[in-house]
């Protein structure tokens, strides 16, 4: 039984696995970075060891370091969110060869679907479908002309070893076969130190969904449905949402059916996920699959009634699934939008800092998974994620009412967000009909980079508070006494006044 | 008194007219608000204005300067008391022609590709800073010298930071 | 159509109704007291005006005062949440009269189910179960002492026109028969101007189970099942779950079934609910029909997966019930824990004041409820309910789990709440057994009262901070630089660096 | 520096024997703490302890008196230096036979019921304070004359306020 474990991970995903732990009867194990002192994660959990530098390949990539206060506390099991160590082979292998459970799958698993031509090879022969193209890598340039015109243009040359768009060409003509391909290899070589490269179909007006699937050590492999993914901006996700407006009964049956398939073809145990990209005909083709837990986990455990993290303890616990395929509904309709630090109107430029005041949206159907605070100091070294907002409603329109909501009353100071551009998202025709496709952003920049003119009487009430605020501390300053009237400026003068007394 | 102020670049003037406790008429320009203005929680006004409520969270940047965010917009406001004015028109001919690289937020740099006395072409790319895995490039948009570099490689810093000062080639 | 609605409440409730209002795109006004001006209703709403002095007999119990903010503001309907004029008769009938909706039921069901002795007779005749006793006012003492041996003592007498336990008894014995009717007589006259008192059988070990209606202008009516809201102190609700521990399915059946039948006899319309006592057999009698929004309906909302403000706009709105009885299911398990500004260890003495520091839980399962704010003040004149805490999760025990979970992320500071008397109830054997009734508070006294002796480190740790935050203030006083590194104190230092340079 | 603490009534020495920062080693009585400590929020503190994590919330009630929150827990703490030991010293002759009536929350009066020169029995009620719709009735424990009313019917009152200053009858 595990009675204690160790996260390996900070944010957000930290929080969020502690929080199931406690109500397990779990005992939770932080590590942090010597910059991570005072992150959410260390403070909520039941213990918290320093593992190293900042920067990340100096404390939360360091197997040794992890491993240590994993042994030294007495953690049964180490569970490594996303990012970070969740998708290191030799990582589960370590945590194997020490006698910790790693919360999630083999090494085998991690190594097989981590090399896309493996993964390709694997799907295939499991007869999950795959984007038409080669699953042996191009050796012969002249070869792949051949190929290339025989699948039909336009293309995808992709990095077997491959990830974030790097060594990636999109092939439209024939005559810019060879260099594209030469391209690739050498930024795959550059980037990856393997130039290994592959060919498949480029799929028009593409949608990403993927399946949830969870695997006991037992046999049993059930999915838990989609999530439509296809609101990105730069291969990075926005918002998702399950159900997939463009899903039928009948094709989820059949996707669901073949992310279970793909699932068992690499005897997966624990918690992960299959990307399929979906044309507008409802084709879908075996992308990739991600063996850990994936960031927008919360709006399947919304609309299916399931704590994923409970769940992967549970099979890291050698226990049997007790959840039955049949069993399984979908109920209603859930949104996920990311809160990141990012100017939206600056080029979405990442913007650590200062959290200097916050208001968190409440109320029915929203849920808040986040770790930052008031007075709390994001850090430059990490990923830009705050939060995540998930609300849930009945019907897909109404929970896009209740996004609306609660994206208006979601205020952070001090810091630039992307909830401004959340909130004009929810607004575009296009996401409101649920028809839209991985290039949603990109066709709608313009309406959703737009800002409208405020009126002047707004523009005045701007200026009409700083020259408040601008009077009240000559006031103060004149008479420094101790307001109690209406609570407002207690802390400052709590502490003023403390200093003139001490 | 009558203030000036600076809201994005457009100047008014604006005047407290009367004020009873958290009731208060103000001229912005020749447009008169009564407003109902209390401070509820540290930096955010609660303001109803003919009954209509708004909410506005200021955060200073600077002494007489602050960043203002109402519903769906930012400002930028200053307001110039006669003390402004007075340093401004002292220290005006002084910094007019100093330019600096630096960055709207924190990081670290990652790379910088000039040394002093370098002579940049309009394009070019300076510095590059790093923050949250993403790496952004500096560049200047016209021909420059550059006469101070204020930072090394790997030196965390600031928003607004002043990292590289520039010069104009005419001036030399 | 409903365009904008005038909510005529405060505090949680008030902004609740306004989230709801702000998903329908419908505008919303707040009416305050003087001392209300920084509450949070006031800075949710679209609108807002003051409505007269703190005491709620000269601001939110004034109707004309009400009215004219709603004519001036062209406002179509009024909300008037729980308390306040939620169950005032005239009020309903003062909106109709001036062609405001109100949302609520007619001045007649509210009538006929505020006076207890009606409400008897209007049930009997309706069928459904009232509790053994009278039906018509006790007029001749001697009568009442036939009559009470008649039915079996113990019995209570209760005040026709009563509440709050005022012009209660409870007769054991019959030689206390007629100084008990007298007494109870003389005290309901002296507490309502009206000394009509009725005799009811006392149930021993007493289940208090609700069930909602919902009923529109159409002759629709459904219920949407229980609310167990046994757990009381002093007649207060403190904790409220659904589904009952002690329901069985035919049981609910048939009190869901007597629950509409009970609203249909007074032509109900809105949001309804018919309260039973229960006994240990699941014998169910009619008690009384609140007839308004419960300050506990956000459990049903939850497993029921119905926004009940929403349907009460509808309903109001002259539309059909959309809602269909046979569809309806139960989902899982809601709790609902009340956090009131009162001091637990102090014989619940109300503890207004102000917030210094709040932390609210998040995360999967959670739901919060709450209108108060770091730097508010709470006000003495009014209900000291701070927020709710409602948790979900698809079996009790794991409901049980999270809500000890969110109690323990839960942190207020600055005024004394009920969260560590709340967090022991969810620990005493009886509640997790789901085997308890109205007398469980009294009961279990003693575990819940009880608190453990900390050990000498805990003790110690609490001295070590004190004393660190002493020697930090000496420090600062002697240096006092702008401390940048994590950002704490950025508020003080801000403010006091501003004082220095202005 | 060796400084008396008091931590509910109980009287301990407390000493900072080192300091690096944000980890220290501090001497309670004879009990030696290296703890890591450090002010996460305005008055909250994240300290690890041999690797366990404490959350500690302070609201300081007086000058060098604190109310400290641990989990389930909340002390009253003060901090004894020589100024307090000074004062305490010269004023403990002067107010120690003084004894007010006082709430332990902000409220309204709702009702006296005594005048001033009043001789009052253990067990009577003096006055009546309500907050948040319930009434509190204040009452003595043992006879007492009623020195001084401070406050009138319908007065707003804050927590820890002088209502009524009481003589003890044997002074007199």
């Amino acid at each position: 039984m595990i009675k204690k474990i160790l996260v390996a991970n900070r944010g957000e995903i930290a929080v969020r696995v502690m929080r199931s732990c406690r109500e397990m009867g779990i005992k939770s194990v932080a590590v942090f970075s010597e910059v991570d002192r005072t992150s959410m994660h260390v403070r909520y959990a039941d213990e918290a060891y320093c593992i190293g530098p900042a920067p990340s390949n100096e404390s939360y990539l360091v197997i040794d370091n992890i491993i240590e206060v994993a042994k030294k506390t007495k953690a049964d099991a180490i569970h490594p969110g996303y990012g970070f160590l969740s998708e290191n082979a030799e990582f589960s292998d370590r945590c194997k060869r020490e006698g910790i459970i790693f919360i999630g799958p083999s090494s085998y698993a991690i190594n097989t679907m981590g090399d896309k031509i493996t993964a390709r090879k694997t799907m295939q022969k499991a007869n999950v479908p795959v984007v038409p193209g080669t699953i042996e890598p191009i050796q012969d340039l002249d070869k792949a002309v051949e190929v290339i015109m025989e699948i039909g243009l336009p293309v995808m040359i992709k990095a077997s070893a491959g990830g974030g768009g790097k060594g990636m060409r999109l092939v439209k003509y024939e005559k810019d076969i060879l260099s594209a391909v030469s391209s690739a290899k050498s930024e795959a070589k550059a980037a990856f130190g393997d130039d290994a490269v592959y060919i498949e179909k480029y799929i028009n007006s593409p949608h990403h969904i993927e399946f949830q699937v969870l695997a006991d050590n037992h046999g049993n492999c059930i999915h838990l449905f989609e999530r439509e993914c296809s609101v990105q901006r730069r291969h990075q996700k926005v918002i998702e949402e399950t159900p997939s407006p463009i899903m039928t009964p009948e094709v989820r049956d059949d996707m669901g059916k073949h992310a279970v398939a793909a699932a068992k073809a690499v005897n997966y145990s624990g918690a992960g996920t299959i990307e399929f990209i979906v044309d507008d005909d409802l084709n879908y083709y075996f992308l990739e699959m991600n063996t850990r837990l994936q960031v927008e986990h919360p709006i399947t455990e919304r609309v299916v009634s399931v704590d994923l993290v409970k769940e992967q303890i549970k099979i890291a616990n050698n226990e049997v699934l007790s959840l039955k395929q049949d069993e399984l509904v979908q109920n209603g309709h859930a949104i996920e939008a990311r809160i990141y630090a990012e100017d939206p109107d600056n080029n979405f430029m990442p913007n650590p800092g200062l959290i200097k005041h916050i208001t968190e949206p409440l109320g029915l159907g929203v849920r808040h998974d986040g770790y930052v605070y008031e007075g709390y100091e994001i850090p430059i070294h990490y990923d830009p994620l705050i939060s995540k907002l998930i609300v849930w409603a009945p019907t897909r329109d109404e929970a896009i009412e209740r996004m609306k909501r609660a994206l208006y009353a979601y205020k952070i100071t001090g810091i630039k967000t992307s909830i401004p551009f959340l909130n004009r998202i929810m607004d575009v025709p296009s996401f409101k009909e649920g028809k839209y496709n991985t290039h949603f952003i990109q066709d709608n920049e313009a309406s959703l980079m737009e800002k409208e003119e405020p009126s002047q009487k707004l523009k005045d009430i701007a200026s009409i508070a700083a020259f408040f605020n601008y009077l009240e501390r000559i006031e103060e300053r004149s008479a420094p006494v101790f307001k109690q009237a209406n609570g407002s400026n207690w802390k400052n003068c709590g502490r003023k006044k403390n200093l003139e007394h001490l | 008194m009558l203030y000036d102020i600076k809201r994005n670049n457009e100047l008014s003037t604006i005047e407290l007219l009367e004020r009873n406790k958290n009731k208060a008429k103000i001229a912005v320009d020749d447009r008169i608000y009564e407003v109902d203005i209390i401070e509820v929680e540290n930096g955010v006004y609660s303001i109803l204005l003919d009954g209509v409520s708004y909410n506005v969270e200021l955060i200073q940047t600077a002494n007489k300067k602050y960043s203002v965010n109402t519903l769906y917009n930012s400002y930028d406001v200053e307001i110039i008391d006669t003390e402004t004015k007075y340093v401004n028109s002292r220290k005006s001919t002084d910094e007019d022609d100093a330019a600096f690289i630096s960055t709207p937020m924190p990081g670290k740099v990652v790379k910088i590709l000039v040394n002093e006395g370098d002579v940049v072409k309009g394009g070019d790319t300076i510095i590059i800073v790093s923050a949250m895995k993403m790496e952004s490039e500096y560049k200047v948009n016209t021909d420059k010298i550059i006469k101070k570099i204020l930072v090394k490689e790997g030196d965390t810093i600031e928003g607004h930071q002043h990292l590289v000062l520039l010069e104009d080639i005419e001036n030399n």
